[in-house]
Protein backbone atom coordinates (compact mmCIF):
# COMPACT_ATOMS: atom_id res chain seq x y z
CA UNK A 1 0.00 0.00 0.00
CA UNK A 2 0.94 3.73 -0.87
CA UNK A 3 1.29 6.16 1.52
CA UNK A 4 0.91 9.95 1.14
CA UNK A 5 1.51 13.32 2.84
CA UNK A 6 -1.43 16.00 3.40
CA UNK A 7 -1.96 17.95 0.67
CA UNK A 8 -2.87 21.60 -0.23
CA UNK A 9 -3.19 22.43 -3.47
CA UNK A 10 -4.44 25.49 -4.37
CA UNK A 11 -5.13 25.87 -7.54
CA UNK A 12 -4.27 29.41 -9.55
CA UNK A 13 -6.06 31.65 -7.27
CA UNK A 14 -8.93 31.46 -4.27
CA UNK A 15 -11.25 30.70 -6.18
CA UNK A 16 -10.19 26.93 -6.21
CA UNK A 17 -9.03 24.97 -3.09
CA UNK A 18 -8.98 21.59 -2.38
CA UNK A 19 -7.00 19.63 -0.30
CA UNK A 20 -6.12 15.30 0.37
CA UNK A 21 -6.29 14.91 3.88
CA UNK A 22 -5.15 11.51 5.85
CA UNK A 23 -6.10 12.91 9.05
CA UNK A 24 -9.49 14.14 10.69
CA UNK A 25 -10.85 17.65 10.65
CA UNK A 26 -13.53 19.89 11.31
CA UNK A 27 -15.63 20.19 8.61
CA UNK A 28 -17.41 23.46 10.48
CA UNK A 29 -13.88 24.93 11.17
CA UNK A 30 -13.01 24.45 7.40
CA UNK A 31 -15.98 25.87 5.98
CA UNK A 32 -15.98 28.96 7.90
CA UNK A 33 -12.48 29.74 7.46
CA UNK A 34 -13.00 28.94 3.47
CA UNK A 35 -16.18 30.99 3.08
CA UNK A 36 -14.00 34.40 5.74
CA UNK A 37 -12.15 34.85 1.83
CA UNK A 38 -15.00 33.42 -0.27
CA UNK A 39 -18.38 35.25 0.73
CA UNK A 40 -21.31 35.00 -2.00
CA UNK A 41 -24.90 35.03 -1.36
CA UNK A 42 -25.23 31.36 -1.99
CA UNK A 43 -23.09 29.11 -0.38
CA UNK A 44 -23.53 25.56 -0.47
CA UNK A 45 -22.46 22.89 1.71
CA UNK A 46 -21.75 19.05 1.76
CA UNK A 47 -20.01 16.76 4.28
CA UNK A 48 -19.94 12.55 3.88
CA UNK A 49 -19.61 10.71 6.82
CA UNK A 50 -18.64 7.25 7.56
CA UNK A 51 -21.88 4.56 7.36
CA UNK A 52 -21.19 2.72 10.32
CA UNK A 53 -21.88 -0.21 8.53
CA UNK A 54 -20.36 -2.01 5.48
CA UNK A 55 -22.34 -2.78 2.28
CA UNK A 56 -22.87 -6.39 4.32
CA UNK A 57 -24.89 -4.79 6.71
CA UNK A 58 -22.05 -5.61 9.22
CA UNK A 59 -20.75 -3.27 11.67
CA UNK A 60 -17.81 -1.63 10.45
CA UNK A 61 -14.67 -0.78 12.26
CA UNK A 62 -13.04 1.49 9.64
CA UNK A 63 -12.70 2.73 6.18
CA UNK A 64 -9.65 2.80 4.20
CA UNK A 65 -9.54 5.13 0.93
CA UNK A 66 -6.32 4.73 -1.56
CA UNK A 67 -5.48 6.71 -4.52
CA UNK A 68 -3.38 7.15 -6.83
CA UNK A 69 -0.71 9.92 -5.54
CA UNK A 70 -0.35 12.31 -8.40
CA UNK A 71 -3.20 11.10 -10.76
CA UNK A 72 -6.16 11.99 -8.20
CA UNK A 73 -4.55 15.30 -7.86
CA UNK A 74 -4.19 15.94 -11.27
CA UNK A 75 -7.94 14.85 -12.32
CA UNK A 76 -9.70 16.93 -9.71
CA UNK A 77 -7.43 19.89 -10.45
CA UNK A 78 -8.48 20.06 -14.51
CA UNK A 79 -11.55 18.96 -13.17
CA UNK A 80 -12.28 22.17 -11.28
CA UNK A 81 -10.09 24.75 -13.29
CA UNK A 82 -12.83 23.31 -15.94
CA UNK A 83 -15.86 24.08 -14.28
CA UNK A 84 -14.81 27.33 -13.15
CA UNK A 85 -14.13 28.77 -16.16
CA UNK A 86 -17.98 27.88 -17.29
CA UNK A 87 -19.19 30.20 -14.61
CA UNK A 88 -16.69 32.98 -13.50
CA UNK A 89 -18.27 33.45 -9.98
CA UNK A 90 -17.73 30.28 -8.82
CA UNK A 91 -15.52 29.81 -5.69
CA UNK A 92 -15.05 25.91 -4.79
CA UNK A 93 -13.62 24.30 -1.59
CA UNK A 94 -12.84 20.53 -2.04
CA UNK A 95 -11.70 17.87 0.86
CA UNK A 96 -10.86 14.48 0.47
CA UNK A 97 -10.12 11.91 2.98
CA UNK A 98 -7.17 9.13 2.62
CA UNK A 99 -6.21 6.82 5.22
CA UNK A 100 -8.11 4.70 7.45
CA UNK A 101 -11.31 7.02 8.51
CA UNK A 102 -13.54 5.36 11.65
CA UNK A 103 -17.79 5.80 11.71
CA UNK A 104 -18.86 8.79 11.46
CA UNK A 105 -16.05 11.00 11.09
CA UNK A 106 -15.94 13.29 7.59
CA UNK A 107 -14.45 11.59 4.28
CA UNK A 108 -15.71 14.71 2.06
CA UNK A 109 -16.12 18.19 2.32
CA UNK A 110 -17.57 20.39 -0.17
CA UNK A 111 -17.91 24.34 -0.67
CA UNK A 112 -19.87 25.97 -3.38
CA UNK A 113 -20.39 29.61 -3.51
CA UNK A 114 -22.00 31.64 -6.21
CA UNK A 115 -24.37 34.73 -6.54
CA UNK A 116 -27.36 32.32 -6.58
CA UNK A 117 -28.63 29.23 -5.11
CA UNK A 118 -28.89 27.27 -8.25
CA UNK A 119 -25.88 27.66 -9.48
CA UNK A 120 -24.31 26.76 -6.23
CA UNK A 121 -26.51 23.60 -5.62
CA UNK A 122 -25.84 22.74 -9.35
CA UNK A 123 -22.28 22.69 -9.07
CA UNK A 124 -21.73 21.38 -5.74
CA UNK A 125 -23.88 17.87 -6.70
CA UNK A 126 -21.64 17.64 -9.69
CA UNK A 127 -18.56 18.00 -7.90
CA UNK A 128 -20.15 15.10 -5.24
CA UNK A 129 -20.68 12.99 -8.32
CA UNK A 130 -17.38 13.57 -9.66
CA UNK A 131 -15.55 12.34 -7.11
CA UNK A 132 -18.04 9.27 -6.46
CA UNK A 133 -17.35 8.16 -10.36
CA UNK A 134 -14.44 9.90 -11.81
CA UNK A 135 -11.71 10.52 -9.31
CA UNK A 136 -8.92 7.28 -8.46
CA UNK A 137 -10.13 6.88 -5.44
CA UNK A 138 -10.69 3.41 -3.81
CA UNK A 139 -12.70 2.01 -0.88
CA UNK A 140 -11.82 -1.22 1.45
CA UNK A 141 -14.41 -1.83 4.16
CA UNK A 142 -12.72 -3.39 7.72
CA UNK A 143 -15.05 -5.19 9.81
CA UNK A 144 -14.40 -7.01 12.78
CA UNK A 145 -14.13 -9.96 10.78
CA UNK A 146 -11.62 -8.71 8.10
CA UNK A 147 -11.65 -6.64 5.37
CA UNK A 148 -12.89 -5.93 1.58
CA UNK A 149 -12.36 -3.67 -0.94
CA UNK A 150 -15.92 -1.86 -2.10
CA UNK A 151 -16.62 -2.83 -5.77
CA UNK A 152 -19.24 -0.07 -6.72
CA UNK A 153 -20.51 2.84 -6.07
CA UNK A 154 -23.32 4.12 -3.27
CA UNK A 155 -26.25 5.21 -5.31
CA UNK A 156 -27.80 8.40 -4.54
CA UNK A 157 -30.86 6.73 -2.77
CA UNK A 158 -33.66 6.84 -4.72
CA UNK B 1 26.89 12.62 -27.12
CA UNK B 2 23.83 10.88 -26.81
CA UNK B 3 22.61 10.04 -23.07
CA UNK B 4 21.94 6.42 -23.25
CA UNK B 5 18.16 5.37 -23.44
CA UNK B 6 16.64 3.51 -20.49
CA UNK B 7 14.77 0.19 -21.56
CA UNK B 8 12.50 0.18 -18.57
CA UNK B 9 9.18 1.12 -17.49
CA UNK B 10 7.17 1.51 -14.11
CA UNK B 11 4.57 -0.97 -13.79
CA UNK B 12 1.88 0.44 -10.71
CA UNK B 13 -1.03 -1.85 -9.51
CA UNK B 14 -3.52 -0.19 -7.62
CA UNK B 15 -6.28 -1.11 -4.45
CA UNK B 16 -7.36 -4.63 -5.21
CA UNK B 17 -4.99 -5.31 -8.29
CA UNK B 18 -2.15 -4.63 -6.25
CA UNK B 19 -3.42 -6.80 -2.93
CA UNK B 20 -4.33 -9.51 -5.22
CA UNK B 21 -0.99 -9.73 -7.00
CA UNK B 22 1.09 -8.68 -4.32
CA UNK B 23 3.20 -6.02 -5.27
CA UNK B 24 2.08 -2.41 -6.29
CA UNK B 25 5.22 -1.40 -8.01
CA UNK B 26 7.61 -2.69 -10.52
CA UNK B 27 10.20 -1.99 -13.15
CA UNK B 28 10.05 -3.93 -16.33
CA UNK B 29 12.42 -4.10 -19.04
CA UNK B 30 10.64 -3.99 -22.68
CA UNK B 31 12.00 -5.72 -25.33
CA UNK B 32 12.59 -3.02 -28.49
CA UNK B 33 11.72 0.70 -28.09
CA UNK B 34 7.27 0.30 -27.78
CA UNK B 35 5.18 -2.29 -26.47
CA UNK B 36 1.48 -2.52 -25.96
CA UNK B 37 -0.26 -2.09 -22.43
CA UNK B 38 -2.09 -5.59 -23.20
CA UNK B 39 1.09 -7.12 -23.48
CA UNK B 40 2.05 -5.21 -20.02
CA UNK B 41 -0.87 -6.86 -18.82
CA UNK B 42 -0.27 -10.60 -19.60
CA UNK B 43 3.21 -10.25 -19.14
CA UNK B 44 2.64 -9.62 -15.20
CA UNK B 45 -1.04 -10.84 -14.80
CA UNK B 46 -1.82 -14.33 -12.63
CA UNK B 47 -5.29 -14.75 -13.67
CA UNK B 48 -7.38 -11.88 -12.90
CA UNK B 49 -10.22 -11.02 -15.43
CA UNK B 50 -9.31 -8.00 -18.06
CA UNK B 51 -12.93 -6.36 -17.84
CA UNK B 52 -13.36 -3.31 -15.95
CA UNK B 53 -9.77 -2.53 -15.15
CA UNK B 54 -8.66 1.13 -15.93
CA UNK B 55 -5.43 1.40 -17.25
CA UNK B 56 -3.50 4.64 -17.61
CA UNK B 57 0.12 5.55 -18.70
CA UNK B 58 1.92 8.39 -17.08
CA UNK B 59 -1.47 9.00 -15.38
CA UNK B 60 -3.76 10.01 -18.07
CA UNK B 61 -6.25 7.06 -18.50
CA UNK B 62 -5.90 4.92 -21.73
CA UNK B 63 -6.44 1.71 -23.07
CA UNK B 64 -5.13 -1.92 -23.56
CA UNK B 65 -3.92 -1.16 -26.70
CA UNK B 66 -1.63 2.09 -26.01
CA UNK B 67 1.83 2.10 -26.47
CA UNK B 68 4.12 2.20 -23.94
CA UNK B 69 7.71 3.66 -24.27
CA UNK B 70 10.64 3.34 -22.21
CA UNK B 71 10.76 5.38 -19.16
CA UNK B 72 6.26 5.45 -19.47
CA UNK B 73 4.38 4.94 -15.59
CA UNK B 74 1.48 2.25 -16.84
CA UNK B 75 -1.22 1.67 -14.30
CA UNK B 76 -3.70 -0.66 -13.64
CA UNK B 77 -6.48 -0.20 -11.60
CA UNK B 78 -10.06 -1.35 -10.85
CA UNK B 79 -13.23 0.51 -11.24
CA UNK B 80 -13.22 4.14 -9.22
CA UNK B 81 -15.14 3.45 -6.14
CA UNK B 82 -15.55 6.53 -4.35
CA UNK B 83 -15.26 8.78 -1.30
CA UNK C 1 -44.55 47.05 10.64
CA UNK C 2 -45.22 44.18 13.38
CA UNK C 3 -42.40 42.75 15.29
CA UNK C 4 -42.06 39.73 16.53
CA UNK C 5 -39.53 37.49 19.59
CA UNK C 6 -36.72 35.53 18.46
CA UNK C 7 -38.92 32.18 17.88
CA UNK C 8 -37.76 28.94 18.84
CA UNK C 9 -39.94 25.24 17.49
CA UNK C 10 -39.32 22.23 17.44
CA UNK C 11 -41.31 20.24 16.15
CA UNK C 12 -42.90 16.61 17.43
CA UNK C 13 -38.99 15.43 17.79
CA UNK C 14 -35.41 16.19 17.36
CA UNK C 15 -36.08 15.07 13.76
CA UNK C 16 -37.26 18.65 12.29
CA UNK C 17 -36.31 22.20 13.87
CA UNK C 18 -37.20 25.24 12.35
CA UNK C 19 -36.24 28.87 14.46
CA UNK C 20 -37.41 32.61 13.15
CA UNK C 21 -34.95 34.69 14.33
CA UNK C 22 -34.70 38.88 15.14
CA UNK C 23 -30.99 38.64 15.83
CA UNK C 24 -27.79 37.61 13.30
CA UNK C 25 -26.59 33.92 13.74
CA UNK C 26 -23.14 32.71 13.35
CA UNK C 27 -24.26 29.47 10.75
CA UNK C 28 -21.27 27.15 11.27
CA UNK C 29 -22.39 27.53 15.00
CA UNK C 30 -25.54 26.43 14.16
CA UNK C 31 -24.63 23.36 11.77
CA UNK C 32 -22.25 22.01 14.67
CA UNK C 33 -24.76 21.94 17.42
CA UNK C 34 -27.23 20.43 15.44
CA UNK C 35 -25.38 18.02 13.70
CA UNK C 36 -24.26 17.23 17.12
CA UNK C 37 -28.07 15.26 17.85
CA UNK C 38 -28.19 14.67 13.85
CA UNK C 39 -25.15 12.50 12.63
CA UNK C 40 -26.14 11.14 9.07
CA UNK C 41 -23.59 10.04 6.50
CA UNK C 42 -25.05 12.77 3.95
CA UNK C 43 -25.17 15.95 5.34
CA UNK C 44 -26.31 19.44 3.03
CA UNK C 45 -26.26 22.58 3.80
CA UNK C 46 -27.01 25.91 2.49
CA UNK C 47 -26.66 29.59 3.66
CA UNK C 48 -28.05 32.29 1.78
CA UNK C 49 -26.71 35.72 2.65
CA UNK C 50 -27.43 39.15 1.33
CA UNK C 51 -26.45 40.73 -1.58
CA UNK C 52 -24.31 44.13 -1.41
CA UNK C 53 -26.55 45.79 -3.85
CA UNK C 54 -30.73 46.03 -4.73
CA UNK C 55 -32.82 44.89 -7.26
CA UNK C 56 -31.90 48.06 -9.37
CA UNK C 57 -28.20 47.74 -8.57
CA UNK C 58 -27.71 50.55 -6.08
CA UNK C 59 -25.46 49.90 -2.61
CA UNK C 60 -27.89 48.39 -0.33
CA UNK C 61 -28.23 49.52 2.95
CA UNK C 62 -29.80 47.05 4.85
CA UNK C 63 -32.39 44.23 4.11
CA UNK C 64 -35.90 44.08 5.78
CA UNK C 65 -38.06 40.95 6.12
CA UNK C 66 -41.41 40.66 7.37
CA UNK C 67 -43.10 37.46 7.89
CA UNK C 68 -46.94 37.04 9.33
CA UNK C 69 -46.76 35.70 12.93
CA UNK C 70 -48.30 32.70 13.34
CA UNK C 71 -49.32 32.08 9.78
CA UNK C 72 -45.60 32.01 8.52
CA UNK C 73 -44.93 29.59 10.93
CA UNK C 74 -47.52 27.17 10.65
CA UNK C 75 -46.88 26.64 6.91
CA UNK C 76 -43.73 25.96 7.67
CA UNK C 77 -44.13 23.60 10.44
CA UNK C 78 -47.26 21.67 8.21
CA UNK C 79 -44.61 21.76 5.15
CA UNK C 80 -41.59 20.57 7.12
CA UNK C 81 -43.66 17.35 8.96
CA UNK C 82 -45.03 16.73 5.46
CA UNK C 83 -41.91 15.72 4.11
CA UNK C 84 -40.23 13.87 7.09
CA UNK C 85 -43.46 11.55 6.25
CA UNK C 86 -42.09 11.21 2.75
CA UNK C 87 -39.05 9.94 3.83
CA UNK C 88 -38.11 8.63 7.50
CA UNK C 89 -34.72 9.15 7.26
CA UNK C 90 -34.54 13.37 7.20
CA UNK C 91 -33.50 15.08 9.61
CA UNK C 92 -34.49 19.16 8.63
CA UNK C 93 -32.96 22.29 10.23
CA UNK C 94 -34.09 25.56 8.90
CA UNK C 95 -33.01 28.94 10.57
CA UNK C 96 -34.72 31.63 8.60
CA UNK C 97 -34.45 35.82 10.08
CA UNK C 98 -36.51 38.81 10.02
CA UNK C 99 -36.02 41.95 10.91
CA UNK C 100 -32.94 44.13 9.75
CA UNK C 101 -30.37 42.61 8.14
CA UNK C 102 -27.41 43.52 6.82
CA UNK C 103 -25.10 43.25 3.49
CA UNK C 104 -23.27 39.59 3.89
CA UNK C 105 -25.20 38.79 6.95
CA UNK C 106 -26.97 35.29 7.05
CA UNK C 107 -30.61 35.08 6.03
CA UNK C 108 -31.45 31.78 5.78
CA UNK C 109 -29.70 28.57 6.84
CA UNK C 110 -30.97 25.09 5.89
CA UNK C 111 -29.49 21.72 6.94
CA UNK C 112 -30.74 18.30 5.99
CA UNK C 113 -29.46 15.13 6.93
CA UNK C 114 -29.92 11.26 4.98
CA UNK C 115 -28.66 7.91 4.76
CA UNK C 116 -27.71 8.86 1.49
CA UNK C 117 -26.38 11.65 -0.46
CA UNK C 118 -29.28 12.30 -3.39
CA UNK C 119 -32.05 12.74 -0.77
CA UNK C 120 -30.26 15.39 1.24
CA UNK C 121 -29.46 17.66 -1.75
CA UNK C 122 -32.81 17.12 -2.83
CA UNK C 123 -34.82 17.81 -0.24
CA UNK C 124 -32.33 20.84 0.62
CA UNK C 125 -33.69 21.92 -2.46
CA UNK C 126 -36.80 21.77 -2.04
CA UNK C 127 -37.15 23.15 1.25
CA UNK C 128 -34.71 26.45 -0.09
CA UNK C 129 -37.41 26.57 -2.83
CA UNK C 130 -40.65 26.54 -0.95
CA UNK C 131 -38.82 29.63 1.53
CA UNK C 132 -38.62 31.73 -1.81
CA UNK C 133 -42.05 31.29 -3.26
CA UNK C 134 -44.10 29.42 -0.45
CA UNK C 135 -44.09 30.82 2.54
CA UNK C 136 -45.47 34.19 4.08
CA UNK C 137 -42.18 36.53 3.96
CA UNK C 138 -41.52 40.21 2.11
CA UNK C 139 -38.65 41.51 1.53
CA UNK C 140 -38.08 45.34 1.39
CA UNK C 141 -34.70 47.07 0.15
CA UNK C 142 -33.51 49.99 2.14
CA UNK C 143 -30.70 51.96 -0.13
CA UNK C 144 -29.41 55.66 1.45
CA UNK C 145 -31.80 57.15 -0.25
CA UNK C 146 -34.83 55.10 0.37
CA UNK C 147 -36.43 52.00 0.57
CA UNK C 148 -38.61 50.19 -1.63
CA UNK C 149 -40.52 46.77 -1.13
CA UNK C 150 -38.82 43.37 -3.95
CA UNK C 151 -41.85 42.72 -6.08
CA UNK C 152 -40.61 39.47 -7.10
CA UNK C 153 -37.97 36.75 -6.25
CA UNK C 154 -34.93 36.42 -7.34
CA UNK C 155 -34.38 33.78 -9.60
CA UNK C 156 -32.10 30.29 -9.43
CA UNK C 157 -29.47 32.31 -11.68
CA UNK C 158 -29.51 29.80 -14.58
CA UNK D 1 -78.02 31.77 28.65
CA UNK D 2 -76.13 32.69 25.13
CA UNK D 3 -72.98 34.93 25.12
CA UNK D 4 -73.51 37.81 23.58
CA UNK D 5 -72.31 36.79 19.62
CA UNK D 6 -69.61 39.38 18.69
CA UNK D 7 -70.20 41.30 15.22
CA UNK D 8 -66.68 42.26 14.95
CA UNK D 9 -63.61 40.90 12.00
CA UNK D 10 -60.65 41.32 12.55
CA UNK D 11 -58.47 43.04 9.25
CA UNK D 12 -54.75 42.11 9.05
CA UNK D 13 -52.57 43.99 6.15
CA UNK D 14 -49.16 43.20 5.07
CA UNK D 15 -46.21 44.63 3.47
CA UNK D 16 -46.36 46.52 0.88
CA UNK D 17 -50.69 46.78 1.52
CA UNK D 18 -49.93 47.79 5.33
CA UNK D 19 -47.65 51.11 4.46
CA UNK D 20 -49.77 51.91 1.11
CA UNK D 21 -53.19 52.10 3.08
CA UNK D 22 -51.24 53.54 6.32
CA UNK D 23 -52.15 50.93 8.91
CA UNK D 24 -51.96 47.26 9.50
CA UNK D 25 -54.65 46.10 12.04
CA UNK D 26 -58.43 47.13 12.40
CA UNK D 27 -61.06 45.65 14.03
CA UNK D 28 -64.78 45.92 11.67
CA UNK D 29 -68.05 45.57 12.67
CA UNK D 30 -69.79 43.47 9.91
CA UNK D 31 -73.54 43.59 8.65
CA UNK D 32 -75.08 40.54 9.32
CA UNK D 33 -73.68 37.06 10.25
CA UNK D 34 -71.54 36.79 7.66
CA UNK D 35 -69.56 38.78 4.83
CA UNK D 36 -67.32 38.31 1.86
CA UNK D 37 -64.12 38.38 1.87
CA UNK D 38 -64.19 40.52 -1.42
CA UNK D 39 -66.82 43.15 0.49
CA UNK D 40 -63.52 43.85 3.20
CA UNK D 41 -61.73 44.59 0.56
CA UNK D 42 -63.93 47.13 -1.04
CA UNK D 43 -64.27 48.83 2.44
CA UNK D 44 -60.81 48.89 3.21
CA UNK D 45 -59.45 49.50 -0.14
CA UNK D 46 -58.36 52.87 -1.38
CA UNK D 47 -57.55 52.21 -4.87
CA UNK D 48 -55.09 49.55 -4.96
CA UNK D 49 -55.71 46.94 -7.94
CA UNK D 50 -56.97 43.89 -6.87
CA UNK D 51 -54.65 41.60 -8.62
CA UNK D 52 -51.99 39.75 -6.93
CA UNK D 53 -53.28 39.68 -3.63
CA UNK D 54 -53.35 36.62 -1.33
CA UNK D 55 -56.17 36.56 0.89
CA UNK D 56 -56.33 34.61 4.06
CA UNK D 57 -59.51 33.44 6.79
CA UNK D 58 -57.97 32.67 10.57
CA UNK D 59 -54.10 32.23 8.46
CA UNK D 60 -55.17 29.85 5.93
CA UNK D 61 -54.82 30.77 2.29
CA UNK D 62 -58.55 31.29 0.42
CA UNK D 63 -60.01 33.62 -2.11
CA UNK D 64 -61.79 36.49 -2.65
CA UNK D 65 -65.56 35.07 -2.84
CA UNK D 66 -65.06 33.31 0.58
CA UNK D 67 -67.29 33.73 4.00
CA UNK D 68 -66.25 35.59 6.93
CA UNK D 69 -67.65 34.79 10.22
CA UNK D 70 -67.70 36.94 13.14
CA UNK D 71 -64.50 36.70 14.90
CA UNK D 72 -62.74 36.20 12.27
CA UNK D 73 -59.13 37.15 11.04
CA UNK D 74 -59.13 38.26 7.69
CA UNK D 75 -55.51 39.42 5.80
CA UNK D 76 -54.46 40.83 2.48
CA UNK D 77 -51.30 39.97 1.35
CA UNK D 78 -48.77 40.89 -1.30
CA UNK D 79 -47.35 37.94 -3.36
CA UNK D 80 -44.38 36.04 -1.02
CA UNK D 81 -40.96 37.55 -2.19
CA UNK D 82 -38.63 35.16 -0.05
CA UNK D 83 -35.86 34.63 1.96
Amino acid sequence: MRWHLCQFLPVDNLRIKFKILEETFNPYKEFELWEKVNKNSANSFFIGRVRPSDQFGNDLKKLEIVHYKGMTENYIKRYLMKISEKQDDLCIFLLHRIGFIYPNEPIILIAVSANHRGIANKYLQEILEFTKYKVPFWKKEWTFKGSSWVKKNTDLGF
Amino acid sequence: METKKSNKIKVVLLSSIAEDLGWDEKFLTIEGSQMKVFSVWNLINSNLPQDNIIVSINQEITDMDAMINPDDEVAFMPIFTGG
